[in-house]
């Protein structure tokens, strides 16, 4: 039997034509989602499918139809917000973090936010430094949001429909350099719980936790060393909730702890897996947690910098070599 | 206007100002932490416009909401206790005199960042008119935030899609010391509408049955689909901004001028006109001041919080 | 109109469309990283407009950018090589077709953020009026952008304090896909400026003397003093958005009726009228070609920047 | 000779008028700074001073008047920014993280925006979730910005007038419950340089790593544990340079380290310190450092539940006397 397969950016669609299909309370808003399908394609043929009072063109105003979507959501509906590229999450960012993130919690449980917003991160477009950014960091610190990186197609999938049907506002990172990626996609409906780490390959010596875009980075670099690292590769697939139990368990087997992903990493998401593995694991530690992350600059536009401003395939290589011969 | 229904303004009027009032006192005492935005000399325009509000119907509120909150039907003791940081009021204390709210009355929500609750009111309207129905959403807003662009989003959106909501700008003159005539170049604030080519108004604020009446018209016609419509009411905080402020940007003689206009005597005067004797009304402020009275002793003697409701409400369940 | 200029001005209008198919040819041909959007059918804006603006007179500009950088005299080597990300682009190429700059043209930068260019030019606007310069701000952007928020607060604060600068909303119709009719109730984009009591104006973007007359008499104004002044220059861009735009959301026909009304064309015409002959037209038209040309060789022989690159400019030194 | 003392708002105060005295560039922006003298009193008496050219009030548009600001600065300005509360950071965040920060790169280093913005974090005034957070982690992971938390009136001016004469955007973090706290004050212009920690008090036994209004705290702590644990305090003072010598140095003599910071810890500035030590200091350390911070909740307005949400100084002696323990 052949397993079917879909891109990332079809599986999206598909997840999101399920959930149309099956809760009327579900709507979209977006820039150019309706006719045009999305900056990123992702949307193509869902105004045609669901009409105009399920698929909202928006005008250009992030923050009013973000605000929108929370008073949507309060009222009952659950509404999937589409923002081009998650550089402009700086626009309505007081409607995602002082007001979705906060009105469960400071109207004292009365009120809840069904809201996702669905947006697409990174570099590697030669888009440069206001539309290549990674800045999943920023939603991770603040409370009452939950954070989703789904790395492949498949978990697109799964994920985008447990945050749906979640209760709270869900900020679903999907990334650029993904969206052509294809992987077996049942074309059946199924939810991936949150805050359930993906084991994309067990190992023994090294244990590498990569997001994002770096997961395949990763599986790639620890194929091209199978023959003597035996490297453990984790997925943790939602940064709130966060399964630190499977990383913990990982790091007592292996001793030896590399984060990596594309966002800086200065103050980035590396930090705080790095500190919740020293303070549960320290003495199964064998030598000092590695990250290996963005450099601390804008993305710049020429190929070669842009490259070099984010870990590639030999930089991995390198990195597990190194924590491999402490 | 019918007399049972203007004594019920008229009551629900003197509540606010005499909850307002033991806000002040009770601020003064340090019983609550916290600040507070009084709503006092503003009453008409909340009363004359929840007047035409079921519980079906939302309004969202600002960081001067108390008013807003009792004239959408909280109850004061729930909003008292709320102030108070109480696990007896409308949020369980969690909330405080900025974040008041309560899902049964309608209320979506008082709001600290100002007109952050602009495009909230906005998606609201538009869930009323995706499961078409004939509910309204009220959006209290003061003049200061007019110019925050969330305000400009928002009202584009209501009006390209035609959504059921109500715009009401409270002007009051002032964004905190800030002179509205300051900070904008408008002549009237409701001439920000033409933008959006949506109806606007302006009314005296103060005269609460100009706002009722104004009300009653508008929200008629948004109830059959008009679409929005923007409300300017003119109107004048007597207390300063928030507790600390020294109102040095004011002068007397302004606010006594206000004072001279204030929206209850005028509206008493109207209803000594009707017939309403002087005893009436008396009757009317000392029921009042009793459930006020009352409201203090439920917030005083409302429970704390215990340690662990610090984590609870953070996420909520789904319930289908 | 003088010849003179009007043959220079019809030399400018060449050589952004030039330049701008020499783009579209090597973005299809993949000799260059990123995205671009491209300003063939607008070119009359740019031009007209940056005609009266000298290196002391500052312009910010958008993601459609490379029309904006010509005409504000930005050399085309420059701009070229920035977008193909070299070493010798305006910005070293580290900023692309979207994020091109030059400090001593007066260019502030163009923008990939919809309307962030706005408070920017404002802000500059507000150092011209507190120097005492008689030096102007020229803020581009599309019709899309009138429904950021951020050009509403930008809007109001030039217009409180009176500052140097002319808004151009070059209204193409369209932002991306979206119909601009679709996402305001405006009849006219320059009734906005109303709510700031900002004297607006409209114009036919595709004619150069048009944009031309009305921008010398609105720029004189706004160097003396008159305060900022609101233009809305109807015009039409003719390829996608940007690279990958299937342009499903418009007609043929539309874009035939528009290549109808092409502001090189029409003025062309107003040439002739004025006794250019064809052959002049012809030798300008060479002459840039040539420019274009070299400026894409200049492109592909600049440098790449070295990698130790990535990490300078980050921080700025002072130097006083 | 004894000593001068000002309050933390009189310090910042007194570098504002020595800095609009000093630079005719140098300009205040922000909302009700003028008569009313600031939401939080600081910059009183200034508009009288120096009149409506250089003191401006502002409507409120917060990313309109940032956005102005970063285009002020760009033209030769030095404008200095006011934010009423670091919670409203969140409107204007396009201009500072998309502009602001980028501009001197992305232009290729044509073009600077020397550009302070002046903000109160932090909670216990029972003004709730929307008034009281701390979210400086946001801006320390934003390439291009620096990032300031001075903790007392001294290093409060001393740091402001190195922020306004510095080229770059400084995200200038003041904390509330600061501004009545004194201290001595020279009333002479000086600077202290960005990225130099203050080891407020040498110890042996233990490094704790303190921000904000939690620097006092941990001093308190410290003397309450004086007769037997000899606890070094060290304040960062910026986040971003971010004196990692310092800290090293010391961990390098304890062993041991603890992070107290008042912003939530899930993602917060205490992981990035953490992750430095282990990553350059692991021998040195003797046990696994530990993080005391904010509980990942918004902020309650109740009195009792604010303060449990934050590091106290009741739970910085048990932290201590744990770590010192192990
Ligand atoms: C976004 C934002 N900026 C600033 C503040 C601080 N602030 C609180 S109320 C207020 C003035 C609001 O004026 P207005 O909207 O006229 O309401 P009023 O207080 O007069 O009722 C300000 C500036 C805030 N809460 N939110
Ligand atoms: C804040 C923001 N939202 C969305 C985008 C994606 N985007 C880029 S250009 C564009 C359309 C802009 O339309 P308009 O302002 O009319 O300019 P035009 O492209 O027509 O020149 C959009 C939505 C963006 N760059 N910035
Ligand atoms: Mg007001
Ligand atoms: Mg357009």
């Amino acid at each position: 039997m052949k397993k079917r397969k879909l891109t990332y950016r079809e599986a999206i669609r598909e997840c999101l034509f399920e959930q149309l299909n099956k809760d009327k309370k579900v709507i979209l808003l977006g820039e150019d989602i309706g006719l045009y399908g999305g900056a990123h394609r992702v949307t193509e043929g869902l105004l045609e499918q669901f009409g105009s009072k399920r698929i909202y063109d928006t005008p250009i105003s992030e923050l009013g139809f973000v605000g929108m979507a929370v008073g949507a959501a309060m009222t009952g509906l659950r509404p999937i917000v589409d923002i081009q590229f998650s550089d402009f999450l700086t626009l309505p960012m007081d409607q995602i973090v002082n007001q979705a993130a906060k009105v469960h919690y400071m109207y004292g449980g009365q009120l809840s936010v069904p809201l996702v917003i669905r947006t697409p991160s990174g570099a590697g477009t030669g888009a440069a430094s206001q539309h290549s950014q990674s800045l999943e960091a920023w939603f991770a610190h603040v409370p009452g949001l939950k954070v989703v990186q789904p790395s492949n197609a498949y978990d697109a999938k799964g994920l985008l429909h447990e945050a749906v049907e979640d209760e709270n506002p869900v900020i679903f990172f999907e990334h650029k350099l993904l969206y052509n990626q294809a992987s077996h996609v049942p074309n059946t409906y199924y939810k991936i719980p949150f805050g359930q780490a993906n084991v994309l390959q067990e190992g023994d010596d090294v244990t590498v936790v990569a997001t994002g875009v770096m997961v395949s980075r990763v599986l790639e670099a620890a194929k091209e060393l199978s023959s003597y690292i035996s490297v453990e590769v984790i997925d943790p697939r939602t940064l709130v909730p966060l399964d630190m139990a499977t990383i913990i368990k990982s790091v007592e087997k292996t001793g030896k702890l590399i984060v990596v992903h594309e966002a800086v990493e200065r103050y980035g998401i590396g930090a705080e897996i790095v500190s919740q593995v020293v303070e549960r694991a320290f003495d199964a530690l064998t030598c000092a947690p590695l990250r290996l992350a963005g450099e601390a600059v804008p993305i710049p536009n020429n190929k070669e910098l842009e490259r070099f401003a984010i870990p590639q395939v030999g930089a991995i290589v390198e990195a597990i070599k190194s924590i491999h011969t402490i | 206007m019918d007399i049972n229904l203007a004594l019920n303004m008229y009551e629900m009027m003197v509540k606010i100002r005499a909850f307002e009032e033991e806000v002040m006192r009770s601020s003064e005492a340090k019983l609550f932490h916290g600040t507070t935005h009084l709503y006092i000399g503003q009453e008409a325009v909340a009363t004359g416009v929840c007047a035409h509000l079921s519980d079906e119907d939302y309004i969202t509120s600002t960081h001067r909401s108390h008013g807003h909150a009792i004239a959408k039907g909280l109850d004061v003791d729930k909003v008292m206790a709320e102030i108070f940081g109480k696990r007896g009021g409308s949020c369980k204390g969690k909330g405080g005199s900025m974040h008041i709210a309560d899902s049964k009355r309608g209320h979506l929500g008082s709001n600290g960042v100002v007109a952050a609750n602009i495009p909230i009111a906005v998606g609201a309207a538009l869930t009323l008119k995706l499961e078409e129905k004939s509910n309204v959403v009220v959006c209290f807003f003061g003049d200061g935030a007019i110019n925050e662009g969330a305000f400009h989003e928002a009202m584009n959106l209501a009006a390209i899609w035609s959504l059921p909501i109500i715009f009401v700008c409270e002007n009051n003159g002032y964004g905190m010391s800030t002179k509205i005539s300051d900070v904008t170049n408008l002549e009237q604030l409701k001439e920000v509408a033409k933008s959006y080519n949506m109806t606007s108004y302006a009314v005296d604020g103060n005269d609460l049955e100009a706002v009722y009446v104004l009300s009653d018209q508008v929200i008629s016609e948004v109830r059959e689909g008009s679409g929005p419509v923007f409300i300017e009411s003119r109107t004048y905080r007597y207390a300063g901004h928030s507790r600390s402020d020294q109102q040095v940007y004011r002068s007397k003689d302004e606010v006594i001028a206000w004072k001279d206009r204030d929206p209850i005597a005028l509206f008493e005067e109207k209803l000594q006109g009707l017939g309403v004797s002087q005893i009436d009304l008396l009757k009317i402020r000392s029921k009042v001041k009793e459930n006020v009275d009352q409201a203090l002793v439920f917030a005083m003697n409302s429970e704390e919080p215990s340690l662990e409701e610090l984590k609870t409400d953070l996420y909520a369940e789904r319930v289908d």
